[in-house]
């Protein structure tokens, strides 16, 4: 479904992401993982065009995409999610899904400021479509609360909805379950394990092993910018390569 | 409690009714109006012009007041600021006229003095517009309930060319100050000396306003080898501008336009000493017009504001003195359009009672004659009125009477101002 | 979903119905004065906001897009153009500098677009006084005629010659961009401006245009600020260099703020505030503005967010202590 | 030839002044992300102050340049705690009114306290010096020298002391320096000491050739400003550098562009610079 061929980036002499291949087949939820500086995010950013990737191709279901402007590629169908939980915090609940269902609606300036029988469609469609996905995600009942109003765990499912609810072909999510406790994670775990079961594709970065081998089907592992690894989470778990590079650490944790 | 509130109330009553029937008229206060700049660029030109309408309220004041049909009026100024800001000057004018009552009101610069009259001539909110204003664009608007104060610029224009011909310079190089006051002089400058068959070697014009280091256009103005430089805007850097000549070594002459006054950069910006200010024409020092009344007034002013006595300030107390008399003659205090018909009627004025006194009116425009002043060999050597409006040899003779003596008066009419 | 309280919406109502009445209850002409400008400066504050406050772009080259405004209509009227062709074409003048300028300014942020936005302020400023043959130099252009009568059947016509008829066209203007402007800002249009001042690069992620979005919200806020230019040229009768100048952009500034920045009423309650704040100042004579930069300064650290945006936030407040409230006992509870 | 060297010299004359405002204000700018758009009427008040000093008291003109610069020292130190402080935590434009603000009151203030006219302080060296047929006054030589002296002093000062080095440390990463113990508070303080002495060095150095006036300052401000935001914020290169090019191109241009619109040409450069880099030329690269 999404292919990437050959990444490569280089910060000033640096290379971050170097010759990187691998391809997100639809309806699998994939893990990307690796020590920390591995390159999980700059892969993320490249994708979703956040940076310019300085050779490579990527590809969604064989439409060239390497280069678009980010908000070119949520529009093919990719969402994100952001390591630190990014939200519009100065809104409501309401407001910031509304927001990310904006694009999928024809609701510019000129149908705004008429209020044409199209926009009041669109309107309406917007509402309901998020009102939808606040169900989803177990917050229906704050839709009109402030962002700071929302505990943590609230604010990553948030975050979640605010990619989810533009109904992506494929959603990237970076680190969803980041400093939250167990009883918390488990529960944003089975959320994204709903997500796939209504047809988005899922590929996530993460630290949590535990969480990783339950939830995914299939794992790349990256180090230093480069795989070393792809396969299903047993497959991983015993290649060489992945455990050197994790010292024998955490892997078997 | 209440009984002292009610015993002090009848008490003030009874005063007042008292020195009712001891006046044996009613005394009362007109308010003058002003608005003009009183802080920011330009404060103090506005101040100058204020300063001016202060004396003389204060003087009609000492002299107790006006009488019209057995009723004492005596008068107070209000002053507020503008920053020559349209909006501020309009509220300004709306608050003098509804709150003050005011009726003539004053304003110093053509940016708000067009918008005033705008609205000078509404209805219910009339009022007779006082422009301290020199640029002949005030005659393109077409308002009965104006007069404006100073001569044209034009006035000055052709009297200084006069004197600089005369004295054998005949290559100018132009430095004058950017703004509406500085475009229109330089243009008709230019325009009256190439007439004359003289020739303009550079106009390098520069920001008075905002600059203060004029080396720049002076290094190439006097590359062109000048025999005298046009230069000026506000006095004081236009006393730098001459100073930074004179340091770059040149010896020629100066013709300082109209808003430059000569005394004030002498006494300001030299601390007295004139002997940079060789060879400088412009408007005359306050104290070349050599009657009693100018030298009473300077005295007076200076100990009064501690600062330089301008003609901004003399034109502005004499042509309150107008104000005064019209209303007198026109019989009231409240109605604009019969004090301005009765302005001709009051003049002229006469060189006793007020340091520049104005000979007539045409139309809007008060007739005063454009005073200028030659600086030579260390000291104020030269000065003349120049009479701008006479339009025949009789006309001339007729006015010179009654112009100020003891300074040699010239005839320069000036076209489209002219009248018998 | 975008719905006021009850008690908001009356109280709107009253202040509507407060507006239309006011000539005949204002005290003189005096109040009348301030009360018009003050509507003039409202609208074209309104503008600013939705720049600066909704889409967190400070902007400092208001005051020349007003200026472009005025001497639009300056121009235009005084070529016998009608004041009401005159005016949509200027305020359409306006917004289409406001294009041209935001393509390359709005690649800049913060700091940066500020300084460029100030330093095109400048630029107009300058041309406005020095382009001779267009816009009269420092002189300016006065004598402008005022707005043509329109007929009105039945009732005879509607003048423009007193401060009644300049009052009602600043105010409808000002009814019909209030209204504009809730519309925009009320609706899922509107919050990808908000979008783009509270988050940019998660609004950039989730498909929203950032740069369009700053664009519209600089072009559309220009072209509010041309109408206004407008009205002030038509009701002054005379515009120079002034109307264009930075000193105009930092009192649209200075009302946005103190007003309270994204809110609608903010701008509106700041450009009535502070001049009549000012008018009262003027006893103060030499000391007015020294006091008044000693108010600025203090209010802005004591109401960061304005007269209207402290009142908000209180309610905010108050509004997010009663949810954590319930959604404690929620949890105690369950 | 002639006429190309005196522009030359009195384009460096002025672009000395015109860095070491711009000097003070980048510091204050990309140290403390404060927009003070007032510094360029402390530069004014240095002026006045030295006026008060040097020509009021009669102390002399040296004793009244100390002077007036820790006075400004000191209203820098006030500023900085009374008025930007309190809105550290608040948008920069929220601090950008603050200036606002502190611009009016400073300029009425000095329209109260010394009216409105211009006041001259009595040029100690009127000499002038002859050069390759170019005429230099000893003053005009004196802003190039202490100029340099200045931006010399000032560059020995953040490299070689303490105090410097936290300054530096405070610019690069407040939250980091603050963990290391430094008092930010106190360096902010200090930052804005230097950054108004600065402007009353300026000041002192310049305001002997011309005269000193409420508003000299306003135009200076917003071209330190630009001059800032042109090199990058923060930037002492920048701003040094900047400095010297604007009052070059000032100086060589005002004899040959038309004087209306040369600040439009440099205004104009200012808007297509930041257009195709937005940082300014020397400004940090955006991540």
């Amino acid at each position: 479904m999404l292919r990437v061929e050959s990444l490569t980036k280089r910060f000033y002499g640096l290379v971050a992401v170097h010759e990187l291949s691998f391809d997100i087949k639809k309806g699998e939820i994939l893990a990307i993982i690796g020590p920390n500086g591995a390159g999980k995010s700059t892969v993320f950013n490249l994708i979703t065009g956040t940076l310019k990737p300085t050779s490579g191709r990527i590809y969604i279901e064989d439409q060239e995409i390497t280069g678009l402007r980010p908000y070119k590629v949520a529009s093919k169908g990719i969402s994100r999610t952001f390591q630190t939980t990014s939200l519009f915090d100065q809104l409501r609940v309401i407001d910031n899904l509304m927001i990310g269902y904006k694009w999928r609606t024809g609701l510019g300036f000129w149908n705004t400021l008429l209020h044409t029988p199209a926009w009041k469609a669109y309107q309406t469609e917007a509402y309901k479509r998020s009102m939808e996905t606040l169900d989803f995600l177990g917050l229906a009942d704050k839709s009109d609360y402030f962002v700071p109003a929302l505990s943590q765990e609230e604010q990553k499912r948030l975050a979640i909805g605010i990619a989810l609810v533009c109904k992506p072909r494929i959603l990237l999510l970076d680190e969803p379950t980041g400093g939250l406790i167990q009883e918390e994670t488990e529960r944003v775990t089975d959320l994204i394990r709903r997500v796939r079961d209504n047809g988005t594709t899922v590929c996530l970065i993460e630290h949590k092993m535990q969480m990783i081998m339950g939830l995914v089907d299939r794992i790349v592992v990256l180090n230093y910018g480069k795989k070393i690894a792809d396969g299903s989470p047993d497959e991983v778990k015993s290649d060489q390569a992945v455990i050197q590079a994790y010292l024998g650490g955490e892997v078997n944790a | 409690m209440k009984r002292l509130k009610k015993f002090s109330f009848s008490l003030v009553l009874g005063i007042l009714t008292l020195a009712f029937f001891c006046t044996g008229a009613w005394a009362e206060e007109v308010t003058i109006g002003f608005t003009g700049p009183l802080s920011g660029p330009g404060s103090g030109y506005g101040r100058d012009n204020a300063n001016g309408l202060e004396m003389a309220v204060k003087d009609i004041n000492k002299a107790g007041g006006i009488t019209i049909d057995g009723t004492n009026y005596t008068f107070n100024l209000k002053t507020y600021d503008d920053m020559i800001d349209p909006t501020a000057a309009v509220n300004n004018a709306r608050r003098l006229r509804a709150r003050d009552g005011a009726r003539v009101i004053f304003n110093p610069v053509f940016n708000t003095i067009a918008p005033l009259m705008e609205i000078n001539e509404q209805p219910g909110s009339k009022f007779l517009m006082m422009a301290y204003s020199s640029t002949p664009k005030i005659d393109e608007l077409d308002n009965e309930l104006t007069a404006s104060i100073p001569p044209p610029f034009t006035a000055y224009v052709r009297a200084f060319a006069d004197i600089a011909w005369e004295k054998g310079w005949r290559k100018c190089g132009m430095l004058v100050t950017l703004g509406a006051y500085g475009d229109e002089w330089r243009h008709a400058w230019k325009h009256h000396w190439e007439s004359l068959g003289g020739e303009i070697t550079a106009d390098k014009p520069a920001n008075y306003y905002t600059e203060t280091d004029y080396s720049a256009q002076l290094s190439a103005v006097l590359a062109t080898n000048p025999d005298f430089l046009l230069i000026g805007g506000p006095s004081e850097p236009t006393g730098l501008v001459i100073e930074q000549a004179r340091n770059l070594g040149f010896e020629g002459g100066f013709v300082l336009v109209d808003q430059a006054k000569m005394d004030y950069i002498a006494d300001v910006v030299f601390d007295g000493d004139l002997s940079l200010m060789n060879d400088v024409v412009g408007i005359a020092q306050v104290l070349d017009v050599p009657t009693p009344a100018v030298k009473d007034f300077n005295k007076r002013y200076e100990e009064k504001f501690g600062v330089h006595n301008t003609f901004e300030a003399m034109l502005n107390y004499s042509a309150l003195n107008i104000v005064f008399d019209a209303m007198k003659e026109a019989g009231t205090v409240t109605d604009p359009a019969a004090i301005k018909a009765a302005m001709p009627e009051v003049l002229p004025q006469s060189a006793e009672n007020v340091p520049t006194p104005y000979l007539g009116i045409l139309e809007t425009k008060l007739l005063v004659p454009a005073t200028t002043g030659v600086i030579k060999d260390g000291e104020y050597a030269e000065a003349y009125q120049y009479l701008w409006w006479p339009e025949d040899e009789d006309a001339f003779e007729k006015y010179k009477k009654m112009a100020p003596s003891g300074i040699e008066t010239r005839w320069l009419p000036l076209e489209g101002y002219t009248t018998d | 979903m975008f719905t006021k309280p009850i008690h908001t919406k009356l109280l709107y109502l009253v202040i509507l119905a407060a507006a239309l009445l006011l000539p005949w209850y204002v005290p003189d002409a005096y109040i009348f004065q301030i009360v018009t400008m003050s509507v003039i400066f409202a609208i074209s504050t309104s503008g600013m906001n939705l720049i600066l406050g909704y889409t967190g772009q400070v902007t400092l080259a208001h005051g020349a897009f007003f200026g472009i405004g005025a001497y639009g209509v300056a121009i235009m009227t005084k070529a016998g153009i009608s004041f009401w062709l005159a005016l949509p074409a200027s305020a359409l003048i306006s917004a289409f500098i406001g294009l041209l300028i935001g393509l390359p300014t709005l690649r800049t942020r913060g700091a940066y677009f500020a300084i460029v936005t100030l330093c095109f302020g400048v630029i107009v400023w300058i041309v406005s006084g020095n382009w001779i043959e267009l816009t009269g130099g420092h002189n300016g252009i006065f004598g402008i005629p005022r707005p043509s009568a329109i007929p009105v059947p039945f009732f005879g016509e509607i003048t423009f010659f007193t401060q009644t008829g300049m009052y009602y066209l600043s105010l409808a203007f000002l009814l019909i961009v209030l209204f504009a402007l809730h519309r925009l800002v009320y609706s899922v249009f509107g919050l990808t401006f908000m979008a783009v001042r509270n988050n940019e690069p998660l609004a950039d992620s989730v498909g929203i245009n950032t740069f369009t979005t700053k664009l519209v919200s600089f072009v559309a806020g220009n072209f509010i600020a041309g109408i206004a230019g407008g009205l002030y040229a038509a009701i002054i009768g005379a515009v120079s260099p002034t109307a264009a100048g930075y000193m105009m952009t930092f009192n649209f500034l200075i009302f946005v703020i103190l007003g309270g920045m994204a809110t609608l009423s903010g701008p509106v309650v700041g450009a009535f505030a502070i001049p009549i704040i000012m008018e009262f100042m003027q006893f103060l004579e030499d000391f007015r503005m020294l006091i008044f930069g000693a108010l600025l300064i203090l209010v802005i650290i004591y109401f960061p967010m304005g007269l209207v945006g402290g009142l908000r936030r209180l309610n905010e407040k108050v509004v997010a202590w009663r949810q954590r409230k319930t959604t404690e006992s929620g949890h105690a509870s369950s | 030839m002639e006429l190309f060297l005196q522009q030359l010299f009195n384009g460096i004359m002025f672009g000395s002044t015109y860095a070491i405002v711009a000097l003070g204000l980048t510091l204050v700018m990309g140290i403390l992300n404060i927009p003070n758009f007032a510094h360029g009427h402390l530069y004014m008040l240095g002026g006045y102050c030295l006026f008060f000093f040097a020509g009021t008291l009669g102390l002399g003109y040296w004793a009244g340049m100390v002077l007036s610069v820790a006075a400004l020292g000191l209203v820098g130190v006030l500023m900085e705690k009374f008025v930007y402080r309190p809105l550290n935590d608040q948008p920069h434009i929220n601090a950008f009114i603050a200036a606002v603000g502190s611009l009016l009151f400073l300029e009425s203030f000095a329209l109260v306290v010394w009216g409105p006219q211009g006041l001259r302080i009595p040029n100690p060296h009127p000499q002038a010096i002859e050069l390759l047929g170019i005429t230099m006054s000893v003053q005009r030589l004196l802003v190039i020298i202490g100029a340099i002296v200045l931006i010399a002093g000032l560059h020995l000062f953040m490299k070689k002391t303490i105090a410097g080095a936290t300054i530096e440390a405070v610019a690069q990463n407040r939250e980091g320096a603050m963990l290391t113990g430094i008092n930010v508070n106190r360096v902010s303080a200090m930052t804005f000491a230097i950054s108004t002495g600065t402007a009353a060095v300026a000041a002192s150095l310049i305001s002997p050739i011309f005269m000193l006036s409420p508003s000299m300052g306003a135009i200076l401000g917003m071209k330190a400003f630009v001059i800032v935001i042109l090199g990058g914020m923060g930037s002492v290169p920048g701003a040094i550098l900047g400095g010297y090019l604007l009052g070059l191109i000032e100086a060589l241009g005002g004899g040959y562009i038309s004087a209306a619109y040369k600040d439009v040409f440099a205004f104009a450069a200012l808007i297509l610079i930041l257009s195709i880099k937005p940082t300014g030329l020397f400004g940090k690269r955006e991540v």
